[in-house]
């Protein structure tokens, strides 16, 4: 079991880990949430804003060239990492939400008409869910859920099921931020085959699995930087650059303009076209980083660690009789929803903090999931690269302390 | 055990958690409003009968949330009831500056109420919302 | 003269001027387009990424709580530094870029209709048009250009002459990019006796001028982290609470929202109906301490200082028969724009910048105003608070440098 | 005076800047096409004439733009005045390598070519933008 287990001192790479929570170290199984940020990523933003900041693209001095070349190159980078065509299909968003309201807007605008059809699933994030809801809102499109299995997989029969000729696109998460189940990739065969679009809410999956857009051949593919060990306010939308060159523009404004008259406006080319204003740059760097950084340790290697430390704590978790965990099979990637038999998620989630312990109690942006689960919220722990096996144990022990506690 | 946990669920929160007192709905009720916690999707319904004078004749509650917020209703309802409007309303800003650790000064709560059972909130800024969600929906109610 | 002027270890303040540029010092003349950043707002920054960081406003463990304080907490400086009256009036965006973008989007949404009228102006930056050309676009409403002065000032009287009873919005620069004129408060009077809504781009005024949005009256107000020392990476939007509260909202996500079933969607109240996603949490804080850091220094020095930078620097210029400078008053704020005769403002830029001398040449996203002005492109230099007299003074020198070099 | 000014302003270069070769529009074309660096505003526009062979038989261009881009255009057209599509394709490829300072290697530029002289842009890599404008606008007159 250990082989897949990264070295412990992986923690060392992480400035947080030295902070004691009321004299306790810091557990941190929040990551699906927001993942902590290794000191690299941290010293590179420092170093960009100390020797070499200004703005982009526009200027033609040295500092210009040097931020923009960065820039740039972090767009290199995350094309590389997903394994895009061409950095053409890189476009930086603030968030994963920003992305998918783009692709929502931009795609039903040139695509679609009222009465055309949207497919989503019961398990979305509500980031997945509201930008198409103004659609059906304000131009009449219909939206379908596809159901789940009880293992918390898209159930692909009822998906495909779902389509009928006015079927456009489907937006599906990658990885669910509740089960940690992943999506077959069979999705997209079935999209294919029915002549639909399909985006994927990467979100949960960019920092856990290695992600190949070529093979997976989805249409788009959207993550966030905080969640791969970016820093905040940075996210990623990838689009088939024939698509992205077909789709109209989102925003409007300075750097995404070809040429402006009082009466008109042509639009730059891609990427350009979709980063109206100034981009966030430092922080498209920082992700740059962050890629390096997951690189650096390798993102199989991520994928299996964060296996080794899902399996185990499951394992152990199921030996509790008073832990009901959500999703019934045993593919749980870096995530694991759980209840405490009669006690609330969010005195879990007090009771554990104060052990230094950091997960999440709540609905998770998935209130329609909740509903079908037939719960208000339940906690959730979430693995990254910094986690090992000695806190599972820590917290396992604080369940059951949890338990006694609210007993009596 | 934690005395930071200790001071969040006293026994009386524990024992109102789990047994809440005025649970349901007002027979005869003329006001009230439904309030819930984005944050778990917790809910709660409030009922009230106010007589002419904006006496509180009656009031109770029905809902589902963690031990925190069903406590707090439970010991609102306990403590609002036969207060008028007006009285009520000073408890609800008392309650909520407790809770929030407010260092405004306390105008009708005291140590000896059983309200202030509740003050070990203060170091869980994030339960705030729990320990608010009946009165807010209180004061919804009343608004109308 | 020199009372006016700050300290000049102010330097000192920002690392980025250790740096030499091809070893000579920097000489940063570009704060217009993007202020370099304080010592202390990048450590804030690292310290947050390091001892506090976490998701906001859904978790309840110690990092979400600390997280979340810091981030509303810096709502609540910005609030103060623009005087706006309550926290719920303040947006965190990307950029200003975005802010106007989504008040051009619900506003037209909530208020207008085919036909009805917005007013700009020939000098707005592209940030500040082609959201409105959007609008044009897709809903056909109408947009009309208030014309300028010769010294750069919105010409108030054609700008009155614009507004009839289909006139619904303006949107108009609080301080010019190009011409350093600000923006004559009356002009919101004027709105406000013919009774339309007014937004004022305040991007170059905010790192400036002392912002009382309650005094100006205006409805909007929108401005960049950027360029006010601020980290990349985060936009305000300020908006009068009665009308942010009766706008739709802009993005859709997590966040943003009360309650999602499949079928319907209710909104979270302000500020967080208009911050969908993970909003640029750590952004936002470092734009509080930006703000401190201004405070500290004090925003009325900034602008004495910053004044009499100009004043000096345009003295010196006109001196140059070669110079043309353009907008003939003599308000200049902290931006001057002009051209060397016969030579490009690229040959100019790339000639100082081997001095070590960073100033912008192009169009400074305002094509409009450049073809009113006849030129293609002009140089602009720009101040910030780390600026000094002996810089200006290497700055004429270079330029007398560069026209001998060119003329030959 | 700085060496990468004298490496970008070479006496050949500011010769061009200020006297372009080739500037207005051929009398009879078959091609044409618009360019602009949106950085800055700059316009250029290529014509040409391209005969049955595909040897360009004339090239012109117009516009306006500093030093960099008209001493290039200026340069370009002299350069691919009677050379076949083919090779002037070629030619495009080192050009742009060359200014970008790319390392792969020139296949019909030398050292001794006019066009050699534009080297000392890749020292300023916003001004590659610059250098190459009348060159995009020849390709896509090209690829109509
Ligand atoms: C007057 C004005 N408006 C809008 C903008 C756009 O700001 P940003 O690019 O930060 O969104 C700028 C800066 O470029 C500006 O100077
Ligand atoms: C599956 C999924 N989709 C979308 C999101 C939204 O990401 P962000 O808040 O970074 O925009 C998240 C994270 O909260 C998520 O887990």
């Amino acid at each position: 079991m250990s082989k897949a287990l990264l070295n412990s001192n992986i923690k060392d790479d992480f400035a947080i880990f030295e902070k004691k929570i009321l004299n306790k170290d810091l557990i941190y199984f929040d990551t699906a949430a927001s993942a902590q940020k290794p000191k690299i990523v941290i010293n590179e933003i420092n170093d960009f804003y100390n020797n070499h900041y200004s703005n982009v693209s526009r200027g033609v001095h040295t500092l210009s060239v040097e931020s923009t070349f960065k820039y740039e190159d972090s767009r290199k980078k995350v094309k590389d990492f997903i394994n895009a065509k061409s950095d053409n299909e890189i476009i930086f968003t603030k968030s994963a939400t920003e992305s998918i309201n783009l692709v929502a807007q931009t795609f039903c605008e040139r695509y679609m008409k009222q009465g055309d059809e949207v497919i989503l699933s019961i398990m979305e994030h509500h980031s997945n869910l509201v930008p198409w809801y103004f659609l059906r809102e304000k131009y009449g499109v219909v939206l379908k859920f596809a159901m789940i299995d009880e293992e918390g997989k898209i159930d692909l029969d009822h998906f495909s099921s779902l389509i009928n000729d006015k079927t456009k696109i489907a937006s599906i998460t990658h990885l669910s931020n509740v089960f940690g189940t992943t999506t077959n990739k069979e999705i997209v065969k079935i999209c294919r085959e029915k002549e639909i679009f399909i985006m994927l809410d990467g979100c949960q999956a960019a920092a856990h699995n290695k992600i190949d857009v070529q093979d997976l051949d989805c249409d788009f593919y959207v993550f966030s930087g905080h969640k791969t060990y970016g820093p905040s306010g940075i996210g990623v939308l990838y689009g088939k650059e024939n698509i992205l060159n077909d789709l109209p523009p989102y925003q409007g404004g300075g750097g995404m303009i070809s040429e402006v008259t009082l009466d008109s406006v042509s639009f730059a080319d891609l990427p350009a076209k979709y980063e109206a204003g100034t981009p966030p740059l430092v922080e498209a760097y920082g992700l740059g980083i962050a890629i390096d950084y997951m690189n650096s340790i390798g993102i199989e290697n991520i994928m299996l660690h964060e296996q080794e430390l899902s399996n185990y704590a499951l394992k152990k978790m199921k030996e509790l009789e008073f832990v009901e965990i959500y999703g019934n099979g045993n593919e749980k990637s870096s995530i694991i929803s759980f209840n405490l038999n009669h006690i609330h998620a969010h005195e879990v989630a007090s009771f554990l903090d104060v052990e230094g312990i950091a997960l999440r109690a709540g609905h998770h942006c998935c209130q329609p999931l909740m509903r079908h689960l037939k719960v208000n919220a339940t906690s959730r722990i979430s693995f990254g690269v910094y986690n090992d096996i000695k806190e599972i144990e820590v917290f396992i022990e604080a369940l059951n302390k949890c338990k006694d506690f609210f007993k009596k | 055990m934690n005395d930071l946990l200790k001071d969040l669920y006293q026994e009386i929160i524990l024992d109102h958690g789990q047994d809440p007192r005025n649970f349901g709905e007002c027979e005869n009720h003329n006001k009230s409003a439904k309030g819930h916690n984005p944050l778990c999707g917790d809910k709660v319904y409030v009922t009230l009968l106010v007589d002419q004078d904006d006496v509180i004749k009656d009031i109770k509650f029905s809902g589902e949330g963690c031990a925190i917020s069903i406590a707090s209703a439970s010991l609102m309802t306990e403590k609002l009831k036969n207060k008028s409007l007006d009285e009520a309303n000073k408890i609800f800003n008392d309650f909520t500056n407790l809770v929030k650790g407010s260092t405004d000064e306390l105008r009708l709560l005291t140590e000896e109420d059983s309200l202030y059972a509740l003050k070990g909130v203060e170091a869980f800024p994030m339960r705030v919302k729990c320990a608010t969600m009946a009165w807010h929906t209180y004061k919804s109610a009343t608004n109308e």
